[in-house]
């Protein structure tokens, strides 16, 4: 591919793997800081996005949904945590796969009874709705451009919160050592539940975000968190600046591995882990 | 933590009992159920022969699998490649062949991931099982997303001598039977053996363990390999009984499943793991069964009565079936004191 | 985390020792253990975590039958020492010897192959298991026997003695069969030797042995390391002070990971140093 | 051998009835009386609404018969088949050995639906291909109690060849993804459009189920082929449509495809989808009174519009009665009814469609325009365009 292409793809991979990395956040945070595996996690991006569709026709406003959605979310991920997860992370990974395998059956399901198993879409707002030409044909879609920019500050804003913030230093050391935290005057107990939701929070926003391009549909979380999976394992568990640079790798090794290598596009993802894994046991930037 | 409970490894009689009735049952099975039913069961075998070599990572040596579905698959793809368009093969040589290769794939992917710990394990068995599963469903050289037919059951043949017919529904139940006795009593052995011994002392306090001398990379890597072979002979099973080998078999539901199995009986004693097999494809045959009830088909909403079902087991029986009943009967027990 | 008063420290910046030569002993502590080569023989020890080095270039050698306690304040680098010598930590820089084979950064699995057993400041046995199984694990280690797949691991003769010899001398002989999260604290302890044995290391490291036991469980592990002191090398890291001057032929003092003082317990309780540093603050 | 497992299976089916799985929770039908028709669809998961409009249309088909088959009454049986190839076979005798059907109906998913194939193969009983595509199910694998009254995968693609190249596209970029449907249709795909005098530029694919389509919307951008032509369906047809227009694609270099790419996902992509081309064997607008009889009844009588689902599911209905009244609702006799169902002449929503020798529609192919979230029918790609059915041996 000639130099132009080649830049082009390149920014493909970036946009993708920040995707990713949006929807890897939580589910990095969630690990890290409770230990607790969530499966279910791929269920959330789902509930964002078919929130995002009914939400958006009601208000007749994509901006106004994501917010209502991202409260409700939220909200849904204290109840969640208060009436489930916190009395799960104690218990062996074992057990913390099992719940949230059996909650995935369980979302499904409501799903489908709630909004039904049909295909929407959720229309572009017509600010975000232009695209920008990038050679005589081919033009990029100003929306994915914002999705990245949401991305970015989302990066950003992790950042800060866990580096700068009370709340960040809390969590760091909760992590590190919930009884020194909890001796600290550390509520350990906020902190997780805020914690969670934070994770189910970033979640639905990014199935919320990618409604209006990945259009929404049943079981579209199940291919999502497989992806999240790799890319966690590659970055170290628990480390957001981790998880950034694991989807950015994956976004560039699947961008061009459909161009270059089509044939085992399926699989170089993986392949890609196992050398990462060969390397380093514990992910790029073990916490 | 599942690893400081004890697992029973030691079954009271009383469950010895209960699983004694039930072999006489699955002995019996064939005369008094229909042809129908008779296959469920062999597939029930089946997968409990896949539940307990499962077991013997999860339950004794502590390591939780997310893709132990892949081995069961690879088998099945064994026999597939190697049963020919037009005539049986020998299930002599083939069986041997279709479980090494299980047991190859297993010590490769093994000696990957066994290195690693925890969290990490679970996503890393997951993500190699989506690897093998994607080696299959992107290439129609290996049957594609369509996956392969095995035409013909093997044949027991022994130089024009055919000892049994697995063309036979019951024979082929008896032969199931018979692998899952086996498989049952081998696992029993190496429980108690010095190598599963160590297994279960690395689940316990894997620490302690290196700093006594064990090189525990090598143990869980041979426990890694056994369990992937034994998943190897369920799945060229499968294979043999369903004639149709596909990519899903080697999916992420399918390894979910096994771990569901495992902790629905109980983790550790294996006993637990053929219960959790039998219980868990009935529960999935009674939910689907459910009548309409006014407007509301219950029956369609299985997956919500199962999701129900799968929160409510872990949140209050860890321990699985075998788990509560033992319970119950120290209560009873303590009781009559 | 450092309670010592600045002054009392060793001189800034040096790692000269204020009492004894380190690497090379005293006369006075030769002469109380003239028993041939050193079985375990550090040289250098150093670790350090980012900055700090909680190991400060300590040297140690061990001899058979002869006890060397290690004492100092928290956080003066002695568990991390025993860390160092075990496996269980990597050391920054320095060696280690395990008689004559040069031992550094091997595995704490290798390690224990080579002779060297220990305990640790922590209880860390398998709680699920039985007072029996738990050391019989331990023998066990002495023979895998891993490939025998088929055989009940109790049918190995040798095992089962090395098991019951353990069991013996550490005196829970009438605890076989308890499950070991439901004995006391005290016999927990005792387990924790037992298992050391159950692997016939020639050098024990012995982490705190003593901590949180009662006078009586206290005098009962003081018998019991004298008794198998008789045919090993031991490392004591100890805080009960009257219990390391009844058991340690040699001492060595650590403060912020460094050596202030070493050499017999005579000589220990003389110096003025440790008297102001450490000793003082005991009594 | 099929005719010996079939035998067996016979025998055991004997030893069977003769006892009852009393311990488990099969309840007791008597045999005789009803027709006993097993419907094997999937009703949860991502082809659950397509599994309810071919149960709607099947009903339809019956009911204007008076919910009669050759005059008997009917006992229906359903089960759902999850879309999960490795529970097809279990599904399947589900309602073959326990439910003793004499008719199975079934099903989307060409995985699950080369697992009842299998069943069909071994234990005999008619079994009615309402939509999945596999070709195996009418060439290598084809069996005489095995029928199709919905399409072989490369159909409406290999109509598709001809259109392009009649509107002056004669170098295409193909796009699907890499999965036996996709593979199938590429087959159909290649040989119409080759034979029209065109050439494939490219054939791009990526894995199932993925829709990050962005990487190779850039490649066809830099490949400049006069047209693409492509084969994706459901949530994963709606992001096409949509990345393919957000990358100004749309309007420079025109998008053809199977006509399922523009099935029910119509709504989902909006705007974008305005103006592609598509062939398949139906469309909504088709305006021939059939239809518009057809839409209305079903409208009617299920409160929502009918799709190719229903159609297909309406079809397999209509093929069935067909055979029954041959044969006065006596199934068992085999010979006479499969004769009426291979000469069937199916006087279908999608017009006239006759059984092709390996047992698949020899159906009309229409080019259909999307037009404002309508498939608008342009003309006919094809007529009477029937499957090759290579390496069918009828047993």
């Amino acid at each position: 591919m000639d130099f132009p292409q080649f830049l082009i793809q390149l920014l493909n991979s970036v946009q993708y793997g920040l995707l990713l990395f949006m929807l890897a956040a939580g589910l990095t945070l969630i690990f890290g800081i409770m230990g607790v595996v969530n499966l279910a996690h791929g269920s959330f991006y789902m509930l964002g996005a078919y929130l995002a569709w009914s939400l958006s026709a009601a208000f007749g406003s994509l901006t106004l949904a994501i917010l209502v959605g991202a409260v409700l979310a939220v909200a849904f991920g204290l109840a969640l945590e208060w009436l489930l997860f916190r009395h799960f992370y104690k218990r062996s990974h074992l057990d913390q796969v099992l719940l949230t395998f059996g909650l995935i059956y369980i979302f499904e399901e409501l799903r489908s009874i709630i909004w039904g198993d049909d295909v929407h879409g959720v229309t572009i707002p017509a600010l975000l709705s232009a695209s920008i030409p990038l050679t005589e044909n081919l033009s990029y879609p100003v929306y994915r451009l914002f999705m990245s920019g949401v991305c970015i500050a989302l990066a950003i804003g992790l950042y800060l919160l866990i580096s700068k913030t009370r709340l960040g230093m809390k969590i760091r050391a909760g992590a590190f050592n919930r009884d020194m935290a909890e001796s600290l005057g550390v509520n350990i107990k906020l902190i997780h539940a805020t914690v969670f939701a934070l994770g189910v929070g970033l979640a639905a926003v990014a199935g919320m975000i990618a409604a209006p391009i990945a259009s929404v549909y049943p079981n579209m979380g199940s291919q999502v968190l497989i992806m999240c999976f790799v890319v966690v394992v590659i970055g170290g568990i628990g480390s957001v600046r981790g998880a950034l640079i694991a989807a950015l790798l994956v976004g560039l090794v699947d961008t061009f591995g459909k161009v270059l290598l089509p044939s085992m596009a399926g699989m170089l993802v993986y392949m890609l882990m196992a050398a990462v894994l060969l390397w380093k046991p514990e992910g790029l930037f073990k916490q | 933590m599942s690893a400081q409970q004890s697992n029973l490894e030691v079954l009271p009689t009383s469950i010895k009992l209960v699983l004694g009735m039930g072999l006489v049952a699955l002995l019996a099975f064939p005369f008094v159920g229909t042809p129908f039913y008779t296959e469920m069961v062999t597939r029930m075998m089946i997968m409990a022969i896949f539940a307990m070599s499962l077991d013997l990572l999860q339950g004794v040596t502590g390591l939780v699998s997310l893709g132990h579905a892949a081995y069961f698959g690879l088998a099945g793809y064994a026999l597939a490649f190697l049963t020919p368009q037009g005539e049986a093969v020998s299930l002599w040589w083939t069986l041997p062949v279709a479980v090494l290769a299980s047991g190859l794939a297993a010590l490769i992917i093994g000696f990957f991931v066994v290195r690693t710990h925890g969290i990490y394990f679970i996503m890393v068995t997951m993500a190699f099982a989506q690897m093998v599963y994607y080696v299959f469903f992107d290439n129609r050289a290996l049957g594609g997303s369509d996956g392969l037919y095995v035409n013909f059951k093997p044949s027991a043949a022994i130089f024009g001598w055919v000892p049994f017919d697995l063309d036979s529904k019951r024979t082929l139940y008896y032969f199931t039977l018979g692998a899952l006795l086996l498989t049952y009593l081998f696992l029993r052995r190496l429980l108690f053996s010095p190598f599963g011994r160590t297994l279960s002392g690395i689940r316990v306090n894997e620490h302690r363990m290196r700093a006594m001398g064990y090189g525990v990379f090598g143990y869980k890597l041979a426990a890694f390999t056994v369990a992937g072979a034994l998943a190897g002979l369920a799945g060229y099973l499968w294979g043999t009984q369903t004639g149709y080998i596909n990519p899903e078999l080697m999916g992420f539901h399918m390894s979910a499943h096994a771990i569901m199995m495992v902790i629905l009986g109980g983790m550790g004693n294996f006993a637990g793991a053929i219960v959790g097999a039998f219980a868990f494809e009935y529960l999935l045959h009674v939910f689907k069964d459910l009548p309409q009830v006014g407007s509301i088909n219950l029956g369609k909403h299985w997956q919500l009565w199962m999701g129900l079902f799968i929160v409510l087991l872990v949140t209050f029986a860890p321990r699985g079936i075998l788990g509560l009943f033992e319970k119950f009967m120290k209560r009873k027990g303590t009781d009559h004191e | 985390m450092n309670e010592v008063p600045r002054t009392a420290g060793p001189p800034q910046g040096s790692n000269a020792p204020v009492i004894g030569v380190r690497g090379s002993e005293p006369p006075q502590a030769r002469a109380a253990t003239s028993v041939g080569a050193a079985l375990l023989s550090a040289k250098g020890l150093t670790k350090r975590f980012g900055g700090l080095a909680a190991v400060d270039n300590v040297s140690v050698d061990l001899y058979r039958n002869h006890i060397h306690a290690v004492i100092g304040p928290n956080g003066a680098g002695k568990s991390t020492l025993a860390n160092l010598l075990s496996g269980d930590l990597p050391p920054s820089s320095g060696s280690v010897a395990l008689g004559k084979t040069d031992i550094t950064g091997w595995t704490p699995e290798k390690i224990s192959r080579q002779g060297l057993g220990r305990s640790y400041q922590k209880t860390n046995i398998f709680l699920p298991f039985s007072v029996w199984d738990n050391v019989h694990l331990a023998a066990q280690s002495r023979a895998p026997k891993a490939h025998k797949w088929l055989t009940n691991a109790s049918d190995f003769i040798a095992t089962r003695d090395r098991t019951e010899r353990a069991i013996e001398l550490s005196g829970l002989q009438n605890r076989v069969k308890s499950v070991a999260g439901t004995i006391s604290h005290g016999e927990q302890r005792q387990l924790e030797i037992a298992m050391t044995l159950a692997t016939e290391p020639q050098v024990i490291l012995l982490d705190e042995p003593l901590a949180g036991m009662g006078a009586l469980e206290t005098e009962r592990m003081v018998t019991l390391l004298q008794a198998i002191k008789q045919d090993h090398a031991i490392l004591l890291v100890e805080h009960d002070m009257d219990a390391v001057f009844a058991l340690a032929d040699k001492l060595t003092v650590m403060v912020n990971g460094q050596v202030i003082a070493s050499g017999t317990p005579v000589e220990i309780r003389a110096d003025s140093g440790v008297q102001a540093a450490y000793l003082g603050e005991e009594h | 051998m099929s005719s010996r497992r079939l035998l067996l299976t016979r025998s055991a089916a004997v030893i069977g009835s003769a006892s009852v799985g009393l311990l488990l929770p099969e309840i007791v039908r008597a045999q005789g009386a009803k027709v006993r028709v097993g419907f094997m669809l999937p009703y949860t998961g991502t082809f659950a609404q397509l599994g309810a409009a071919i149960e709607n249309g099947f009903r339809m088909a019956v009911n204007e018969q008076g919910g009669k088959l050759g005059g008997r009454e009917i006992e229906y049986f359903k089960v759902d088949d999850e879309s999960d190839p490795p529970k097809g076979i279990e599904n399947a005798n589900k309602l073959v050995l326990r439910d003793k059907v004499d008719v199975l109906v079934g099903t989307v998913h060409s995985g699950v639906q080369m697992g009842i194939q299998k069943v069909a193969r071994d234990t005999g009983v008619l079994s009615l291909i309402p939509n999945a595509g596999v070709h195996a199910a009418t060439r290598s694998l084809c069996a005489p109690n095995v029928f199709r009254a919905s399409f072989a995968n490369s159909q409406p693609t290999r109509a598709l060849g001809k259109v392009m190249v009649d509107r002056g596209h004669k170098k295409a970029v193909w796009i699907t993804w890499k999965y036996a449907a996709g593979d199938e249709a590429f087959e159909g795909f290649k040989e119409g459009y080759t034979a029209a005098g065109g050439t494939i530029v490219k054939e791009l694919g990526l894995p199932f189920p993925q829709v990050e389509f962005q990487a190779l919307l850039t490649e066809i951008a830099a490949l400049r082929p006069d047209a693409v032509a492509c084969m994706f369906a459901g949530g994963g047809a709606a992001k096409f449509i949509r990345d393919y227009a957000a990358a100004g694609l749309k309007g420079r270099i025109p998008l053809y495809g199977s006509g399922f790419l523009t099935e029910g996902v119509l709504d989902a992509a909006g705007p974008a989808a305005d103006g592609i081309i598509t062939t398949l064997h139906y469309s909504d607008s088709l305006d021939t009174p059939r239809n518009k009889k057809f839409r209305l009844e079903y409208a009617k009588a299920f409160r929502s519009q009918p799709d190719v689902y229903a159609v297909q599911g309406y079809d397999t209905g209509l093929l069935l009665v067909q055979g029954a009244n041959a044969v006065k609702g006596d199934l068992s006799n085999k010979a006479a009814l499969y004769k009426s169902m291979r000469g069937a002449v199916i006087d279908s929503p999608r017009g006239k469609w006759t059984m092709s020798a390996s047992h698949n529609p020899i159906q009309d192919i229409y080019v259909r325009q999307v037009e404002n979230k309508e498939n608008k029918v342009i003309g006919v790609a094809a007529k009477a365009l029937a499957d090759s059915g290579a390496g069918c041996k009828m047993t």
